[in-house]
């Protein structure tokens, strides 16, 4: 990428770096997932492990651009819910699947475009504070307009989104949509002006507003996003479980923040980028399939996983030098 | 604070109390002190010139303790010492001043004073507020202060926490007192009061370090001046000894022809004209103009408002009342974008937080404001960018290795010309500069001038905030004073003297106010 | 800041602007008494309200855990596993030896939580993981060690002697001894953080690292700190939590995390630190046990629980904000001459 | 590079640290349970175990760390994955497990859902613990008796979602249409999630809102115990009756110190021991899951598939089993 290199120094090329640590986690991985399971040098095994994985994959690319601007939504989840339960409503309530779809899509994006309002119009109101109340108010309202009903019995089209594969390949289709989503992201953040913007918003964001950055657009701009990522990914799940319901997608706000750390974005801000992600999303999936396929039971996956997820994090800051750090604050 | 046993003049001239010898320090890719030799007498006033980068940091942070030399000896009172951190050097009676007050902006006056070395009852180990709160009044008052202690120090002004840090010096009992740029965002004033703090001090038998870019400071009190440039020390001087051009001469390796160079331009027509601008709290009822080729200099207190209204214009703050006119035509700015679209550049006074990125490349900041212009519908376009960015680093002789190299990387002069490059990239026809040279060595100094004198030749028209009043005499065509929110003088280059300013600018002290 | 220091009259606006936030709490939970009040009159009584108190004991110890870290900047989220953990240990330890006294139990569980706090702590001061990630890892991983020491199974109420669930249960003149753990709690951390030097550096750090540094505070040392403590009030929360409820099982507490950290911003605790009292952490858990205790009792539809709690947090946090904003104002008005 | 090798190992011992391999002859049945860690769930793994023991099938029992319909996807994947020939499955949600499982006997896999169904279009047949009705029934009329035909009574469920504990309700509903309980009125239905303080919190708030209050079904295990944890911490034993669904090890206090004189529950081993002996039997043909099979289940004797009140068939394990203090200490250290 030629971008990284206009960025080359010294803290980018830990990132840089990062992506080759991931890349040789994932070999390893696979290597020993081989030799435990017969089953894992699987050509669709691999492919369809990964694809169940991916609407938690859409809201990792938005997530991205949240936490790269320094700030956090633990909203998503709810939102998912809150667009599945609106757009199976709609879909009972006689409208066209298609125009279901857009509902889900535009409650996602009203829910997100919510929380930047709030976040940006509101000084002093920090991002953690109106998602946090946000996560309880979009499941909220999912419980109150569905109860304890589930809506199932969509076109039998829809469960191709999760379910299909492109052709006759092996292919899954959610995965070419999100291939798709993850180069816009990854063009979006490392290509374009508006990118740029967002690495400056995160390194120093004081310095952005006197260099004619529009902040609260900005903001705007990336929590809609994020929202409108979580109304994808409900589309995919709720096409997945075949019917919708307020409770699912529960848990998944955490899980989406820790895949976005570990390819190595920085929670406060200004560190990471599309490739990372997606690797580490791919080096999550493995990790836990690999697990599944020698039966480790679910606690204990979380045990590991939690292992791998702060080790890998503090590798670098275990063997990066106190010396250089001080050397920054010495030159400044 | 007489801790100082009595000695003789003789004892005195031979007994350092604190002596450094061949100090160096290392950091990965860079030397930042190389065998520095440094002494301190007790009861004076020692100042540490040297340009950015030279190393005066360093220095001042391994005799705090904060940093522990690489190489080299230091002797207290003739012993040799090793400060593994600021609480050792705490002990040896060793307290700092820095420029940027560094205190704990949610926690008290009294708390900042005392957070050290809190007074702890001895058998309970209970913090003792009323007898810190009492004494942290002492202290204060006898720097001629009445903050209240009890007040949050994010409620002061700068001037007001730099006083606190001098009182939380005092109450180590200090011995030696570091004082970082202590004057750099003071006004003239303020500076006054901090002098005779300063005399008072050593007349009480305080050593001080005294680090400044300022000459005045050093003429003013400093007995003697030790000159650091590249790490290296370039002598010791007992103050009446040596001349303003020899010192600069030590400082930089050359001669500085011209301080101010400002030469007469005729001026164009009216590029911005504000009337009546106020804003709740900060400033009120403010109108003036500029013309193409004018340099109109803002002169007061810190404090009193100037740096708001430049912010407001820039669309950072919200205005209540007013108007303001961009070539004649009436705008309304709301936020920094929209002013940079009328042509409206703002130089920062804090570069470091309001101006730079220093985890991105040089290019990257030097372009950041023009981003879109140089696009390719959205795209990004490098080759533009690089050949904008290589052009700034040649017309301001920004000392880097290449464009990609982040600005973390430069000096703190470089950094400076970086954000200078970030404004002029933009091609502004209106520039705001706050404090444009605070900070600033004087070899740097002087190029700052040197590119304001240019721009205005060329046609544009400057704002310039300045708290130094030859900056402001030297570089203004007309000067317009404030105070407490008000404009309270308009002087041409012609008329305005030093004792015009500063009985606009000072129409009541109220240097030590309590702001409740 | 300070709540002792800043208390004497003739006070300046800033302090009486904090003085005002508590208030503003105050008034919101009196108000919402009432409300409910005219609902059920059964609201009003002693006796529920000792209930409130005796539903928040665990709550209000687990905040000012939460709050020392929310002060220093960071955030614990593993405070429900180390709850779990520890109270999963107690429960077990209590099935093999019921003999062992309750006093004991509640000390056991202090240091073993401590224990597991200072292991996240190193995590955080040491490795220099960003707290969320450290601490999501650590959530994760106590949670699991809880199921593999459990074997999966729950201690029940049964198989835990009578001395143990008195914790909960048995009362000293009339209060129930849950509410004087809480009280020791609150008054050693009302000392600890008014009038210690550690506790007063804990500010400091969260206020200013930097500075911090320089004034020679040993920051690792106060990071490592605030999330050992936070583990020791996790692990005296979950001894606790498991008298209380009489059962420990793998998935206690799961999720109440969110719980801590709204009692916390509903108590004034600013999440990006430097900024909370340990009165207004009380008063902030007290307010989220009205609110738990009060929507079963006005009979509000379950489906409405859930937004109307995530609303509640938002309203009190852009009061909080408004509050701060006007004094603001008033401050500049007063200014302008 | 150090660095890696030392993460390398690290990953790759504690993968072989946690491998447990499943090779035997015949069949393998994976159990799929609604989360691990869960004592109700480990005693049908139990029974699920010694049914593929007796019939020479290898047996995995996994399940997610939280009971959510998303793990379950995951887990049922990772099973197509290793090829197993069976699944027994107790849902998380009745609907959403549909297309997965669909796929799983796309890839000639048999699939038992029990406890709790999934639709019967994702299964071939499901192990019924009890008629629903009967277990509506039964537990209105522990509690009428228990009241004496007279009062308020409320209702404390699990999630507001969850399917069975809806269907019961609803024939609880029905069952006290019946004119012999015309004194009796149902007040209010609450819901604890199935989290202890929950539970406890909206008992506590059910004395409060409800002075009169003189019974409460509780059909969830976690719910049933702090209900009556909390009706003895408010000195109502006695005068507020509770009886529900629970597990005896969790019961036990409750029943000895009166505070629930009897409550009901089918036992788990037996029904994880039928869905796997039914899985097994689908595996080698024996059955297929039709209306009107009959078959012999090992210990637990002959049983006929009938069809299920959802359209799909299943196989009825019996009445539930009825504890109070008469035979709770026979079974508290059990399950």
């Amino acid at each position: 990428m030629k971008y990284r290199n206009s960025l080359s120094n010294r803290k980018l090329n830990i990132v840089f770096k990062w992506e080759w640590l991931l890349v040789i986690l994932i070999i390893g991985i696979s290597i020993v997932n081989g030799r435990l399971s017969p089953h894992f040098w699987s050509y669709t095994g691999i492919m369809d492990s990964l694809a169940v994985f991916l609407e938690k994959g859409f809201m990792v690319l938005s997530m991205t651009l949240v936490l790269i601007i320094g700030d956090i939504d633990i909203s998503v989840a709810s939102i998912v819910a809150l667009s599945s339960v609106l757009m199976a409503m709609s879909y009972k309530l006689g409208l066209p699947m298609a125009v279901a779809i857009l509902v889900a899509l535009a409650t996602g994006a009203g829910c997100g475009y919510l929380n930047g309002l709030l976040i940006s119009l509101v000084p002093g109101l920090s991002a953690i504070i109106v998602t946090l109340a946000g996560s309880s108010i979009y499941r909220g309202i999912a419980y109150i307009l569905l109860g304890d009903q589930a809506i199932g019995g969509f076109p039998s089209w829809y469960s191709y989104l999760a379910w299909g594969y492109v052709g006759k390949t092996n292919i899954p289709f959610v995965m070419v949509v999100f291939v798709g989503c993850a180069i816009i992201y990854g063009l979006l953040l490392h290509r374009t002006a508006w990118g740029r913007k967002v690495y400056a918003m995160g390194i120093n964001p004081v310095a952005a507003r006197f260099s004619g950055v529009p902040i609260a657009q900005m903001k705007q701009i990336i929590f809609t996003l994020n929202g409108l990522m979580a109304g994808i990914a409900a589309i995919f799940l709720t096409s997945k479980l075949g019917s919708s319901r307020p409770n699912i997608a529960t848990g998944y706000e955490l899980e989406v923040i820790a895949i976005a750390v570990l390819g190595g974005v920085s929670p406060s801000g200004g560190k990471g980028g599309i490739v990372g992600v997606c690797l580490a999303l791919i080096l999550m999936r493995l990790l836990r399939y690999g697990m599944g396929l020698v039966n480790v039971p679910g606690q204990v996956m979380m045990v590991i996983i939690g292992i791998v997820l702060v080790g890998v994090v503090m590798l670098p800051n275990i063997f990066s030098s106190r010396g250089g750090k001080r050397r920054t604050k010495e030159i400044q | 604070m007489g801790f100082l046993e009595v000695d003789s003049v003789v004892d005195r001239e031979d007994r350092y109390i604190l002596e450094l010898k061949g100090i160096s320090k290392f950091f990965p890719g860079l030397k930042a002190l190389d065998r520095v030799d440094f002494n301190l007498r007790a009861g004076e006033i020692h100042a540490i010139v040297g340009e950015n980068g030279a190393g005066k940091s360093t220095l001042i942070k391994i005799i705090t303790g904060v940093y522990q030399p690489d190489e080299g000896d230091i002797f207290y009172e003739g012993n040799t010492v090793i400060f593994h951190n600021p609480t050792v050097a705490n002990r040896y009676q060793i307290a700092a001043v820095y420029q940027q007050p560094a205190s704990f902006p949610h926690l008290t006056v009294t708390e900042n004073i005392f957070l050290g070395h809190p007074i702890i009852h001895p058998t309970t180990k209970k913090l003792m507020w009323k007898e810190m709160k009492e004494e942290a009044k002492r202290l204060l008052r006898s720097l001629g202060s009445d903050i209240n202690p009890s007040v949050t120090m994010s409620s002061l002004s700068v001037a007001q926490q730099q006083i606190v840090e001098i009182a939380k010096a005092l109450s180590v009992n200090a011995r030696i007192l570091i004082m970082d740029e202590p004057t750099a965002s003071l006004t003239r004033r303020e500076t006054e009061d901090l002098y005779n703090i300063a005399r008072k001090l050593r007349n009480d038998g305080v050593s001080i370090i005294l680090i400044s870019h300022l000459f005045e400071d050093v003429y003013e009190i400093a007995d003697r001046v030790t000159v650091l440039r590249d790490g290296k020390s370039m002598g010791t001087w007992n103050v009446n000894e040596i001349d303003e051009k020899d010192l600069i001469k030590a400082m930089v390796g050359r001669e500085i022809s011209q301080l101010f160079p400002k030469n007469k331009v005729s001026f164009g027509k009216e590029l911005l004209r504000v009337e009546g601008l106020s804003r709740l709290g900060y400033f009120s009822d403010i109108s003036f103009s500029l013309r193409a080729g004018e340099i109109v200099g803002f002169s007061g207190l810190v404090g009193s408002g100037r740096t708001e209204v430049a912010q407001s214009i820039f669309g950072i703050a919200p205005v209540d009342a007013g108007k303001i006119l961009v070539e004649g035509k009436e705008v309304s700015i709301k936020n920094p974008m929209e002013a940079i679209s009328y042509g409206i550049g703002y130089l920062p006074e804090d570069r470091l937080e309001q101006g730079l990125f220093l985890l991105l490349s040089i290019n990257d900041n030097i372009t950041i404001s023009i981003i879109d212009q140089l696009t390719n519908r959205g795209w990004l376009n490098p080759p533009r960018e690089h050949e904008i960015s290589n052009k700034m680093l040649e017309l301001l002789q920004i000392k880097a290795p290449g464009i990609f190299h982040p600005v973390s990387s430069l000096s703190g002069g470089n950094q400076q010309k970086v954000v200078v490059a970030k404004l002029l990239a933009a091609r502004p026809k209106i520039l705001i500069m706050d404090e444009p040279t605070k900070g600033v060595d004087v070899g740097a100094k002087a190029a700052i001038h040197q590119i304001m004198s240019d721009l205005v030749a060329e046609g544009l028209g400057i704002i310039m905030i300045s708290s130094e009043m030859p900056e402001i005499l030297g570089m203004s065509d007309n000067i317009i004073v404030m105070h407490e929110g008000r404009i309270t003088g308009v002087f041409s280059r012609s008329e305005a003297t030093q004792e015009k300013l500063m009985e606009a600018a000072v129409k009541v002290d109220r240097l030590t106010q309590v702001v409740s | 800041m300070m709540d002792e220091p800043a208390k004497t009259k003739r006070e300046v606006t800033f302090s009486r602007l904090l003085g005002f936030r508590e208030l503003g709490i105050i008034i919101f939970i009196v108000l919402i008494s009432v409300l409910i009040g005219i609902r059920n009159p059964r609201f009003l009584t002693w006796s529920n309200f000792h209930d409130i108190l005796i539903d928040t004991a665990a709550l209000s110890v687990l905040s000012v855990g939460m709050m020392l870290v929310l002060v220093t900047g960071g955030i614990d989220l593993s405070m429900e596993s180390v709850l779990a953990l520890t109270g999963m240990v107690a429960g077990m330890m209590v099935k093999q030896n019921p003999q062992l006294s309750p006093l004991f139990m509640l000390i056991l569980g202090l240091l073993l939580g401590g224990l597991l706090g200072s292991i996240t702590g190193l995590i955080v001061a040491k490795g220099r993981v960003v707290p969320i990630i450290a601490t999501l890892s650590m959530m994760y991983i106590y949670r699991g060690i809880t199921f593999i020491i459990s074997g999966g199974k729950w201690i029940n109420a049964y198989e835990m002697p009578d001395s143990f669930k008195g914790i909960a249960t048995e009362r000293f003149l009339g209060l129930s001894k849950l509410i004087y753990i809480v009280l020791v709690v609150y008054v050693v951390f009302y000392y600890f953080v008014n009038y210690t030097h550690t506790g007063r550096k804990i500010y400091a750090v969260g206020s200013n690292v930097e500075a911090a540094r320089v004034i020679g505070i040993n920051t690792e040392f106060i990071t490592w700190l605030v999330y050992a403590i936070s583990g020791a009030l996790s692990g005296l929360a979950g001894v606790m939590w498991v008298a209380r409820y009489a059962s420990a099982q793998n998935d206690t507490a799961s999720g109440f995390v969110m719980t801590i950290v709204a009692a916390c911003v509903l108590g004034g605790v600013s999440i990006t630190g430097g900024v909370g009292t340990v009165s207004g952490v009380l008063l902030g858990s007290i307010t989220v046990g009205i609110i738990n205790n009060a929507l079963p009792m006005i009979r509000v539809s379950p489906f409405w629980k859930m937004a109307l709690q995530g609303l509640i947090i938002l309203v009190a946090a852009i009061v909080n904000i408004a509050i701060a904003r006007n004094m603001e104002k008033s401050q500049l008005k007063r200014r302008t001459i | 590079m150090k660095k890696l090798i030392t993460v390398l190992f690290l990953v790759a011992s504690m993968v072989v640290f946690f491998s447990v391999s499943a090779f035997a002859e015949g069949y393998t049945v994976g159990m799929v349970v609604k989360n691990v860690g869960n004592p109700f769930m480990d005693a049908a793994g139990r029974g699920g175990e010694e049914a593929c023991g007796e019939l020479g099938n290898s047996f995995i029992f996994q399940g997610p760390a939280t009971p959510t319909v998303e793990g379950q996807i995951e887990i049922i994947e990772n099973l197509i994955a290793q090829k197993v020939d069976a699944i027994c499955i107790t849902a998380n949600d009745f609907d959403a497990l549909v297309p997965v499982l669909q796929k799983a006997k796309g890839n000639n896999i048999k699939v038992v859902s029990f406890d709790s169904a999934v639709a019967p279009g994702g299964r071939h047949v499901h192990v019924n613990q009890a008629d629903a009705e009967l277990i509506g029934k039964l537990q209105v009329q522990a509690i009428a008796e228990m009241i004496g035909y007279e009062g308020e009574i409320a209702i404390l469920s699990a999630g507001a979602t969850m399917t069975n504990q809806n269907t019961w309700i609803e024939y609880m509903k029905e069952e006290l249409k019946d004119p012999k309980y015309e004194k009796i009125e149902l007040v209010t239905i609450v819901y604890g999630d199935d989290l202890r303080d929950k539970s406890y919190n909206e008992a506590m708030g059910l004395f409060k809102s409800y002075p009169n209050l003189k019974g409460i079904i509780s059909p969830t295990t976690v719910g049933l115990s702090a209900t009556a944890k909390a009706i003895t911490d408010a000195g109502l034993v006695g005068k507020v009756k509770l009886t529900g669904l629970g597990l005896p090890s969790e019961m036990a206090e409750w029943v000895h110190n009166g505070a629930c004189e009897a409550f009901f529950l089918w036992n788990p081993i037996d029904l994880g021991y039928l869905a796997s002996y039914v899985a097994g039997l689908l595996c080698d043909g024996t059955i297929t899951g039709e209306v009107g099979e009959e078959f012999s289940a090992g210990r637990m004797g002959d049983y006929t598939i009938v069809e299920a009140e959802d359209g799909g068939t299943e196989v009825l394990l019996g009445p539930p089993f009825r504890f109070d203090a008469s035979n709770i200490d026979e079974w508290k250290d059990i399950y």
